[in-house]
């Protein structure tokens, strides 16, 4: 009904109706239309209701940056009706609503309003009780806050994220930004250029301009192949070294460009007076895209609010769209407007001058507008389209580092140059005018050409222009019956802003907290300005003294799935990892890695884990150990190094041999152990453990780039394999396996390694004992792991080797009273705590975090690491992390605790106080169910303290 | 992103370092009273101002220096850790 | 009796199972492939003795049909590509030679060569890295120490594509992840109005 | 209706309360100068002018009220530490925050909703236990919640069951909450204004009068101030502000990021956090979501933001609630924190006799607001640092008497 002929609507395809619902009606409109063109073409003009008063709102900007036009799609809230493209079937309907949008029971509040000033809900809601908040007034205020909804059902979609990089990004493609970018790429520049419209050309697309500006444009743009075009595509920041993320509908380009062109634009204002929110009533500029984008009449009969020449080529459009413009309203009191003066005069328009809007109302529960009030007469009117000027778009170039200023004169925010390689151009630079922009757009072309070290070829802009005549100053006067909004998402009125003042809230990053103000989902495009004047107003400064709030990121929203984009969790697994697939194990993650966690099926847990465990103490078991850390330290110095790195002395080690090692931290704290088998003279093959590897890795970097030893660091956790034999009789299928190693018990003793060749596998094999039985533990080239797995399979199989897997070693582990930094350790254990004197040497004259346990050895100690023994009959068992009483204070934790098959009772590791820590004290534990628990202290061990079974 | 220049890869975005955080003096451990050794270990450089850091190059495994501000997070230059040397 | 070596990508490795893209972007296992790689002290010495041309660190070379990867002053990376015999030769010298001759670096154990191949693969790698990778930014001789796909890779040219090479622990991860990107190529990215 | 509102909607003209009025010139000297106009600042003069009878206070500001920390944190509120001294001092914060609406008469909204942290890993679960544990014993609320209790707190969750990132159960602390950050300065603003306490804000300090061990005078933009007690409470700034009076502190300045979604209906009604993911969210009251993480990886004092950590941690959100694809992200900050080596707050005694410290909160200053404005003002009045702050102060860092709380950030602020 509201739709124009042709060639009104460029974006428009009439041959491709669609069909769409909005609150369950159907309404139909063509491909390119926007939700809210198409309902407009259909008369619908009531989009939203308001945050706070719930007030019918409808188009304001036609830009989405407004919180007018917000609707709920079906997974998506908050969506802009005035940017969003209508599609077959889409279902659209308005959020924050009680009831429906035509009836909202919570219209209500919109005459309440009295009783609700600003910052009402920080004066009240307080009693009658201390938790009447959280009980009561909370409640029920969270019911009515937020806008859209989120529908916990929805899809999961995968977006895009790539990376996209030029020499040059020009940001929009109106006359400004298309200038700049030709000029730039015609100077030889890798230009990108964006635009968050599906066309080039900003304001020469809907606003009264010579079609032939723009298809000159488009033709030289299109002649250039290092100019990559980008529409539909927003700029949504400026991050550091110009890093800017481009957001083309759900793809992320995260661009890095050398030199940045901004050319964003300005925003026209909405001016202030009395019900200026109604439905009917919108910017000039979003009248001219209705008529030009989509060919939809905005009104029957105008009003037009001039304070420019902008004002007036409106009125012009919208007389020649049939639009009956009962008046245009100009607040200048003198001078002609020029040329477009005339032009209306001519088509019979009258013009008021020193006029304006004084208030505006509204139809039957102000669904529209009706009339407003201009020099005391109301005149009767559909549209009232309005301009109180422009502000720059100020988000980016301000997160780029340029400062806001206002030019009192023209009533204008002006902006500073970053120190960043960016540039402006256009009516971001104060160039508001067509020749002003073209020759803007070269002018900043020519200065990144220049800073990247290029020549402009040929200086094609236009000489800039005189000024026009500025745009009028409004005044902003409150009314006194208010409803005179300044924020229209949060329904903030002139009042509540000079109250906030009153209040002592002068700074206007207050003002914004206090009122909320600008904190909507326009981020005060729209009221930044207006605010600012306000507020220094009522405390007396200028605009620039009381200045915008920062501009933060994001420029407009963004989806937090194109942040995230799509991201496969990262996955690690050993060379074995089919091989434990095909054993049947119940796999568990360790970090990145897949670990076998036991063999079988997983409803009988506790007796696959407790037949592996017997397996290892009283036959033979296979453990996967390929995730450990494995370094290779080779050169001279290697041993000197690992002298300073862990606490055990290294440089005397023998060839052949292996030592445990034990890393502090320079605080003295305990950090890693593993184990060091010496190779060579000039080589160490180094375990740490599997969480630690990566930064024990690292800070051996690290210390080696200050102490400069001629040692080389190979991390070979992927590289090599690791296969811990481990039980009584291990050593027999070993000796069945074809090998040039003496597995002998005299040949081949404990902690001693040996390199060799099993089964056709080049081997290191190491004599330690982690699970406290006869082990060997064989590492090989990672590609010939499963080689060697199925050798050491088939020829255990005699022997009745059972594989084995992480829960299994834990309680092995921990039967043998063995530590796992990171569990039975914390951030400040020393190795005294541990009970590790043995570990450190007391002869070397340095090792890292050598100096600070003995400074901490002098401050004393107050906890030990020990071992609990619980009765087979116990009834409360503490589990891991319960407390070591003294009377009533904490003291310490239980690190560890399992049940032990072997012994048939639980067992634990404690933190207890230093004086509890002989063998035999009690200590007193706090079970989780709060029982407390008198349990006798054992030594570490408890199983062969002696060590008699691993050094077998 | 922020760029940080390494000198062994050149350019690169800062996610593909590692902060190793402000150099400090070396005292040696066993001439520093127990007061200046805990100030050694909890105290790092932390002004307002330019501050010479060690950092990782992580793929490579490279690391060096940088003088960076704490307060702009201009990086001023990045050298490997043999100028430092030759310097002091 | 030598035992037969398995990768990940082969029956009964690490990532069997695991399905590599192919099409328009495509992903090839090249693991299997012949490397010889020497790292610390003496390293760079050894090669240049044996007359293998040394690069500059972070540039590529060729010897006698091989790729030579500087890495850093005391790490190089031979890549057979084919000429196998020669690199079998030259690390058997190295295996019967005398120190000082660097360290093996056992980077045809700890790294997984694989190949991003096809019409799309510059976009797919654009999704996988954020370098700029395009010709003249990232020659044929550049070698990029960086990341692919979230994890530490080092990266070359291929005649075909690019060629990764990485934590060979991460194999069924990095197919999985340039599946990801592949998905995303399909439709080509940048709707340029007639430009690319 | 409220009677207060009922005041508004009748009274002719808005009634102006007054909150913060007008500072007047300052004066050539107070018994107590207070530098930094946050949230503890504040508190504290509010304690010393309510509790103290010590009225001859100025809290001096560089910047506006409450505009640095107090201004940029998320507002969890919660007392699930790790060491015995932290979580009794965080308890009585809780306790405070229950009463502190009234207290202030100012309504700080405190939402008492729970905090749920989530454990990925058993090695997170373990620690998770070592937290409960040690809170039950203190008297707070604190306990380890199995998946099934998990997911009946927060049934959209992403359990993840069987994937890299499974839920395994999470750390349930009743007393969690969140507040209206600004209110809470701003209450404690009024309230010491009305007692004669002066707040000068845009009034920067420069250096500090040092005779002996002693300070004599504050050194600002606007004048010399001779002072009886001074504290700092100054946030990101402490170190250098500290190093004016040659106090050399065991802080590093780390950017802590955050974001805020539009506003949506209410869905979450507690505090979600993930420490493997180091991402929490939580619902304001106005409907938005809150999400933030860890600190950023270097360190810095600009509050510039990020992508990458916008980036990090909406995959993080989305990885706990995927149909959070389609919401939108409003607005990003950062705020500068102050670390310590053990990540507990420095409090208490300077070197100087009557220079005091209240430094070095990390992610954790907003929550601690009333307790360490209470327990400062205690200190401060009496010249003796209170039990309750003893475990904190400066001194710990050279006998080795660490508060490791190092386990207890992450992703929990």
């Amino acid at each position: 009904m509201n739709r124009l002929p042709e060639p009104w609507g460029s974006r428009i395809d009439r041959s491709r109706p669609i069909r769409f619902t909005f609150e369950g009606k159907t309404f139909e409109g063509y491909a390119g239309d926007s939700i809210a063109s198409a309902l407009a073409a259909s008369g619908q003009w009531v989009l939203s209701r308001s945050f706070k008063y719930h007030r019918p709102r409808g188009v304001l900007s036609m830009t989405g940056a407004d919180a007018n036009t917000l609707v709920q799609l079906p997974f998506e809230p908050n969506v802009a009706a005035d940017r969003t493209p209508i599609s077959a079937g889409l279902r659209v309907s308005a959020q924050n609503v009680n009831g429906s949008l035509e009836r909202d029971r919570d219209a209500i509040i919109d005459r309440l309003g009295r009783f609700l000033p600003v910052g009402f809900y920080y004066r009240t809601f307080m009693g009658p009780r201390r938790d009447s908040w959280l009980k009561f007034w909370e409640p029920m205020i969270r019911r009515k806050a937020g806008l859209g909804v989120v529908d916990t059902t929805a899809p999961y979609r995968h977006f895009d994220k790539t990376h996209l990089h030029c020499d040059i990004l020009v940001v929009g493609a109106g006359p400004a930004g298309l200038n700049a970018a030709i000029t730039a790429a015609e100077g030889g520049a890798d230009v990108v250029l964006c635009d968050e419209n599906p066309e080039i050309g900003g304001s020469l697309t809907y606003g009264r301009h010579d079609p032939a500006t723009l298809a000159d444009l488009s033709s030289r743009l299109r002649a250039l192949p290092n100019l990559r075009l980008l529409t539909g595509t927003v700029c949504n920041g400026w991050y550091e070294d110009n890093w800017l993320p481009l957001i083309q509908g759900d793809r992320l380009h995260r661009t890095r460009a050398r030199s940045v062109i901004l050319a964003t634009g300005s925003i026209e204002q909405p001016a202030i007076f009395r019900n200026n929110d109604l439905p009917g009533i919108m910017l000039g500029s979003a009248a001219q895209r209705l008529i030009r984008h989509y060919g939809v009449r905005p009104g029957q009969k105008a009003v037009v609010l001039a304070p420019g020449d902008e004002g007036y080529c409106v009125a012009l459009d919208l007389v020649e769209a049939g639009v009956s413009v009962m008046l245009v309203a100009d607040p200048r009191s003198g001078g002609g407007a020029g040329p477009f003066e005339a032009e209306l005069h001519g088509k019979g328009v009258a013009i008021q001058k020193a006029a304006t809007i004084e208030a505006a109302e509204g139809t039957a529960g102000n669904r529209h507008l009706a009339r407003v009030r201009v020099g005391g007469r109301w005149i009767e009117c559909d549209l009232l389209a309005v301009s109180a000027g422009q502000v720059p778009a100020w988000q980016l170039p301000c997160q780029a580092g340029a400062k806001v200023g206002y030019d009192a004169a023209t009533g204008s925010m002006t902006l500073t140059l970053p120190k960043a390689p960016v540039h402006f151009a256009g009516s971001v630079a104060g160039d508001n005018d067509l020749r002003g922009a073209i020759a803007g757009g070269c002018r900043a072309a020519a200065a990144a050409l220049s800073q990247l070290g290029k020549a402009v070829v040929e200086d094609r802009s236009p000489t800039r222009p005189t000024a026009t005549s500025p745009v009028h100053v409004l005044p902003i006067v409150a009314n006194p019956k208010g409803r005179d909004f300044v924020d229209f998402d949060e329904d903030l009125q002139v009042k509540d802003l000079q109250n906030a003042v009153k209040e002592g809230y002068r700074e206007i990053e207050l003002v914004k907290r206090f009122t909320t103000v600008g904190m909507g989902p326009s981020q005060g495009r729209h009221s930044a300005l207006a605010t600012a004047r306000i507020v220094a107003e009522a405390t007396s400064r200028t605009v620039g003294e009381v200045g915008v709030t920062t501009a933060r990121p994001p420029v407009g929203p963004e989806t937090l799935g194109v942040l995230a984009g799509h991201h496969e969790p990262l996955e690690r697994r050993t060379a074995l990892h089919a091989r434990h697939l095909a054993l049947n194990a119940v796999m568990k993650p360790v970090g990145a890695w897949w670990r076998p966690y036991f063999y079988g099926d997983a409803s009988e847990a506790q007796k696959a884990i407790r037949d592996e465990i017997m397996a290892v103490r009283e036959g033979v078991g296979l453990l996967d150990v390929s995730t450990l850390g494995k370094l290779e330290l080779r050169g001279p110095d290697a041993g000197a190094f690992l002298d300073r790195l862990y606490t055990m002395a290294h440089a005397n080690q023998p060839v052949g041999r292996v030592r445990y090692c034990l890393m502090l931290n320079e605080m003295g704290s305990v950090v890693d152990d593993g184990v060091a088998y010496r190779m060579a003279e000039d080589r160490f093959y180094v375990t740490a453990t599997t969480g630690a590897v990566a930064r024990v890795y690292a800070d051996m970097l690290f210390w080696n780039a200050q102490w400069r030893l001629r040692v080389d660091v190979l991390n070979l956790t992927g590289a090599f394999s690791g296969l811990n034999v481990t039980g009584p009789k291990a050593r027999s299928v070993l000796q069945a396996l074809e090998s040039d190693i003496d597995f002998g018990r005299g040949a081949f003793p404990y902690l001693s390694g040996r390199e060799g060749v099993v089964a056709g596998v080049p081997v290191r094999v190491m004599r330690i004992g982690f699970t406290g039985e006869l082990s060997y533990e064989l590492h090989c080239p990672s590609s010939l792991a499963p080689a060697l797995w199925d050798a050491v399979i088939a020829a255990g199989k005699p022997h009745g080797l059972q594989p084995y897997g992480l829960e299994a070693s834990r309680i092995l582990r921990l039967e043998k009273g063995h530590i796992l930094i990171g569990q039975d350790t914390d951030a400040i254990t020393t190795p005294d705590e541990l009970g590790f004197g043995w570990a450190v040497s007391k002869k070397k004259p340095f090792f890292v975090g050598k100096r600070s346990i003995e400074m901490r050895a002098r401050l004393g100690q107050s906890r030990k690491l020990v071992g609990l023994q619980f009765p087979a009959d116990a009834k409360n068992i503490p589990g891991e992390s319960c407390l070591v009483l003294r009377g009533t204070t904490p003291v310490g934790q239980i690190t560890s605790v399992g049940f032990s098959p072997t012994l048939g009772c639980a067992i634990a590791l404690a933190y207890v106080h230093v004086d509890d820590s002989t063998e035999g004290s009690r200590v007193t534990v706090k079970c989780r169910n709060g029982q407390l628990v008198d349990v006798p202290v054992v030594a570490h061990a408890f199983l062969d303290p002696a060590n008699a079974r691993q050094e077998m | 992103m922020k760029i940080l220049t390494c000198p062994m890869n050149g350019p690169r975005n800062i996610d593909e370092f590692q902060s190793f955080g402000p150099v400090r003096a070396e005292p040696d451990p066993d001439r520093t009273a127990d007061t200046d050794w805990s100030r050694h270990l909890f105290r790092a450089e932390n002004r307002r101002g330019i501050v010479v850091e060690w950092w990782r190059h992580v793929p490579s495994n490279y690391f060096f220096l940088a003088e960076r501000d704490l307060v702009t997070n201009e990086i001023i230059r990045t050298f490997d850790a043999s100028e430092r040397r030759a310097q002091s | 009796m030598a035992a037969s070596p398995v990768f990940p990508f082969m029956p009964g490795g690490a990532a069997d199972g695991t399905r590599l893209p192919s099409g328009a972007v495509m992903l090839t296992d090249l693991t299997g492939g012949f490397r010889f790689g020497l790292k610390g002290g003496g390293s760079a010495g050894w090669l240049a003795s044996q007359g293998v041309p040394l690069p500059a660190v972070n540039r590529l070379g060729s010897w006698r049909g091989t790729r030579v990867l500087r890495l850093g002053n005391e790490d190089i990376l031979l890549l057979a590509d084919g000429a196998d015999s020669t690199l079998a030769e030259l690390a058997s010298t190295w295996h019967g030679a005398t120190a000082p001759k660097g360290y093996s670096s056992w980077r045809e154990e700890g790294w997984a060569w694989m190949r991003v191949s096809g019409p799309q693969a510059p976009r797919a790698m654009e999704r996988l890295c954020a370098l700029d990778l395009r010709a003249d930014k990232f020659s044929a001789e550049d070698i990029a120490q960086t990341r692919v796909g979230h994890i530490e890779a080092v990266m070359v040219r291929s005649q075909a594509g690019f060629d990764v090479l990485f934590d060979v622990t991460a194999s069924a991860y990095f197919a999985r992840t340039v599946a990801a990107a592949a998905r995303h190529c399909t439709d080509l990215l940048i709707d340029t109005e007639g430009h690319t | 209706m409220p009677l207060r509102l009922l005041k508004y909607g009748l009274s002719r003209d808005y009634p102006v309360s007054g909150d913060i009025p007008a500072a007047p010139d300052l004066k050539p000297s107070y018994d107590v100068v207070i530098v930094g106009g946050g949230g503890h600042g504040l508190s504290c003069a509010h304690h010393l002018s309510k509790y103290h009878g010590i009225r001859s206070v100025a809290v001096i500001e560089k910047g506006y009220l409450a505009g640095g920390n107090t201004a940029r944190n998320t507002t969890t509120i919660r007392s699930n530490y790790i060491t015995p001294e932290g979580i009794a001092f965080y308890k009585e914060a809780v306790e405070l925050f229950e009463g502190l609406s009234q207290e202030l008469d100012f309504n700080v909204m405190f939402s008492q909703r729970g905090q749920l942290t989530l454990a990925h890993t058993e090695a997170t679960l373990r620690s998770f236990h070592a937290r409960a544990e040690m809170g039950k014993h203190l008297g707070t609320r604190t306990e380890v919640v199995d998946q099934k209790a998990v997911e009946e707190l927060v049934p959209s969750l992403n359990m993840d069951h069987g994937g890299a990132l499974e839920i395994l159960g999470g750390l349930w602390h009743a007393d969690g909450g969140t507040a209206r950050h600004d209110a809470v300065a701003w209450g404690y603003a009024a309230q010491a204004s009305r007692r004669g306490v002066e707040i000068h804000q845009r009034t920067e300090v420069e250096g500090f009068e040092v005779v002996g061990d002693r300070v004599q005078a504050v050194k600002t933009n606007r004048g010399r101030i001779a002072c009886g007690q001074v504290l700092i409470a100054t946030g990101g700034m402490n170190y250098d502000v500290a190093l004016m009076a040659g106090v050399e502190l065991p802080i590093r300045c780390y950017p802590l990021q955050a974001m805020v979604t539009q506003p949506l209906k209410p869905w979450l009604h507690t505090l979600v956090s993930s420490v493997s993911l180091h991402t929490y969210l939580v619902q304001s009251s106005r409907g938005e979501i809150v999400i933030g993480g860890g600190s950023d990886p270097y360190q810095l004092y600009s509050t510039r933001s990020t992508l990458d950590m916008k980036e990090h941690l909406a995959e993080g959100a989305v990885h706990l609630f995927p149909f959070l694809q389609g919401v939108r992200l409003l607005r990003q900050w950062a705020g500068i924190t102050d670390m310590t080596p053990d990540y507990s707050p420095i409090m208490g005694a300077s070197p100087l006799q009557n220079l005091w410290l209240d430094c070095g909160w990390g992610t954790w200053g907003f929550k601690a607001t009333p307790v360490a404005g209470k327990r400062m003002a205690e200190t401060i009045a009496k010249g003796r640092v209170p039990d309750i702050l003893k475990p904190f102060a400066l001194e710990r860092f050279e006998t080795f008497r660490l508060l490791n709380e190092m386990g207890a950030t992450a992703a929990s602020h």
